[in-house]
């Protein structure tokens, strides 16, 4: 079966070393992914030895790579090169007499390069056991069964009373850089008491004037209730009808 | 494949997995051709399965679209808490809103909107509703005739007061600043509000 | 409630319903404080759960989340089915990534590549950000500050894992010398090769 096709041709095996017909080049990295991989299948499988390179063809594939670029993917080929080169330095430092003992420090190139390939294949052999773990959605999946009717329970919001306060403030400081909304110190009773008086109001024709206020609550509730319909029909909510002079007078909301 | 108590156990695996109700036919659908179980030896192992289920937290039960897994009713008490939210925060605007309600009412959200300078969402004026916070009171008789809203009992209730009259006054709501230095409160700490204080305190003592 | 066939129900009725991993703690506050039952009671209704879950369709695990039931390995031939896609398959250039992360975090960009030989894609990055596998725990303070990755519980949960400890052992690195030897290498260190012949016979059938 064919390995790959390049230009029409049948790419039947893997390299068997590094020469790769330029051609070849995307094919035959994308397949191992990267060129690490690539030399570790090499030196594995085809018995490569990392010195038996002729640098002066290395060298000729740089050249005929390089003009293919353009056309190739650039970054594959560079790192196929950086590897070329890697090993075309171990290659040339190997073939030269040893100049000093002083460089005895100097860590042998191969060894570099070895423990690079070793710590590499560490990993690549990490990434195929964790592609061999369980996983989800492909050999395990989460049991779930349909849950119970469940009533909605959700507490209602806490609200504290200076935030209140406080977004309160907020809001008429900026009502009255929109407008010059007065807002004047106002008896809060008289407004609720508009709000109470609107609502016994409500749905009913005509009220009474005088049903709406109570003895029960004295002189000083009879007032609020008054200036609250003294407000509500500034305000045009309510009617006031009066049949005849001294007649009852009847209050009716507007709206209803 | 065609013997029940090998069907049993792939059957509850695909039931539980599915996350939704399969039908016969779709559980059929999993073998492949040759080894596709008989719709009966299917309904004895669903069967089997409801069986097994007896004295556990789930049961196996049929509904419209096919058989599922479901959480036995009793234990919904203890279910349901893996749902129980947290109380959300009101919005700033909600919080306007119910601030201009207090101290306005009756006022209509045309009132409030022309304050607040923005629009107030229906939802807002829902959820007052529901928390019966407010409430309508009637009618303002102008185009449209909108509603006008009151605060209630139980936004009174909610905040400790026995009326309106224990809300701090406007005039020194307008100047907070001060408020606080004089009831000594500490900084609440509110998103961009540094001047996050009021006189709760105040309204319980009065 | 501290008997234990009584919790039995009620915590797989939860486990089932949740449909995520519940942590014993998470399970525990399902029962209102003074019914909460101690956690070793928990725990004795968790071991009776797996035992009961023996020959089922699915079973009792400990991922890093907390316990799940799901359904067993040897059924994924046909509950596979249920979906038409295949699952999702993961490039080793992806799977390479996230074991460098896993056995190496904190781990930047630069050190996987590093190690790799090549350049980590943006995508593969984004891909494992995606589905929740890595995520950035700090900057190494070298030039450039590079995020420093590591992985996640949710990647625990996917493949199954209750902590790092569980994943397979790294291969060990081996010892130099017999390294050489099998890679056809001469002896180190290079002083025994005076020429340019250090090449090794065996590597030259090739």
């Amino acid at each position: 079966m064919p390995f790959a096709f390049v230009m029409g041709k049948a790419v039947t095996e893997l390299p068997k070393d590094l020469y790769i017909p330029p051609q070849a080049l995307e094919v035959i990295l994308e397949a191992f992914e990267w060129p690490l991989d690539l030399l570790l299948y090499l030196i594995r499988r085809q018995n490569l030895d990392i010195l038996d390179i002729d640098v002066s063809r290395i060298t000729e594939q740089y050249m005929q790579y390089v003009e293919l670029m353009d056309a190739m993917r650039f970054e594959l080929a560079a790192e196929y090169l950086l590897m070329a080169a890697m090993l075309a330095e171990i290659k040339s430092r190997m073939l030269l007499p040893r100049a000093t003992p002083v460089e005895e420090e100097e860590e042998d190139p191969r060894a570099q390069l070895i423990r690079r390939l070793q710590e590499y294949e560490r990993f690549k052999k990490a990434a195929e056991d964790i592609e061999e773990l369980p996983r989800m959605e492909r050999d395990t999946w989460i049991a779930t069964a349909a849950p119970p009717p469940i009533e909605k329970q959700r507490p209602a919001p806490d609200v504290d009373m200076r935030e209140l306060l406080t977004v309160l403030s907020e809001v008429l400081k900026r009502a009255q850089m929109y407008e010059s909304h007065q807002v004047q110190r106002e008896a809060l009773s008289t407004r609720e008491r508009m709000s109470e008086v609107l609502e016994k109001l409500s749905g009913q024709q005509f009220v009474p004037f005088i049903s709406l206020f109570s003895a029960r609550e004295g002189k000083l509730g009879v007032v609020v209730t008054f200036l609250a319909i003294m407000e509500l029909i500034k305000e045009s909510l309510v009617e006031i009808v009066q049949t005849e002079n001294f007649g009852p007078i009847h209050v009716k909301g507007r709206a209803e | 494949m065609s013997d029940v108590e090998g069907l049993v156990p792939i059957v509850e695996a695909a039931l539980l997995a599915a996350g939704k109700p399969l039908t016969v036919a779709a559980i059929g659908a999993l073998f492949e051709e040759h080894e596709r179980p008989a719709k009966e030896d299917l309904q004895a192992a669903l069967d089997e399965i409801r069986h097994r289920c007896e004295g556990r937290g789930f049961d196996l039960v049929e509904v419209a679209s096919g058989f599922r897994f479901q959480v036995r009713e009793r234990y919904a008490t203890w279910v349901g808490r893996l749902w129980h939210e947290s109380p959300q925060k009101y919005s700033r605007a909600l919080l306007e809103t119910l601030a201009l309600v207090a101290y306005r009412q009756p006022i209509t959200r045309g009132e409030i909107e022309e304050i607040r300078g923005v629009a107030v969402s229906t939802n807002i004026i829902r959820t007052l509703h529901e928390r019966e916070w407010i409430r309508v009171v009637g009618h303002r008789d102008v185009p449209g005739r909108p509603a006008m809203y009151a605060t209630t009992r139980q936004f009174l209730d909610y905040f400790n007061l026995k009326n309106l009259d224990q809300l701090p006054a406007l005039a020194d709501i307008r100047d907070l600043e001060t408020l606080n230095a004089e009831l000594g409160f500490d900084t609440l700490p509110m998103e961009a509000s540094p001047t996050a204080q009021a006189a709760v305190d105040d309204a319980e003592q009065s």
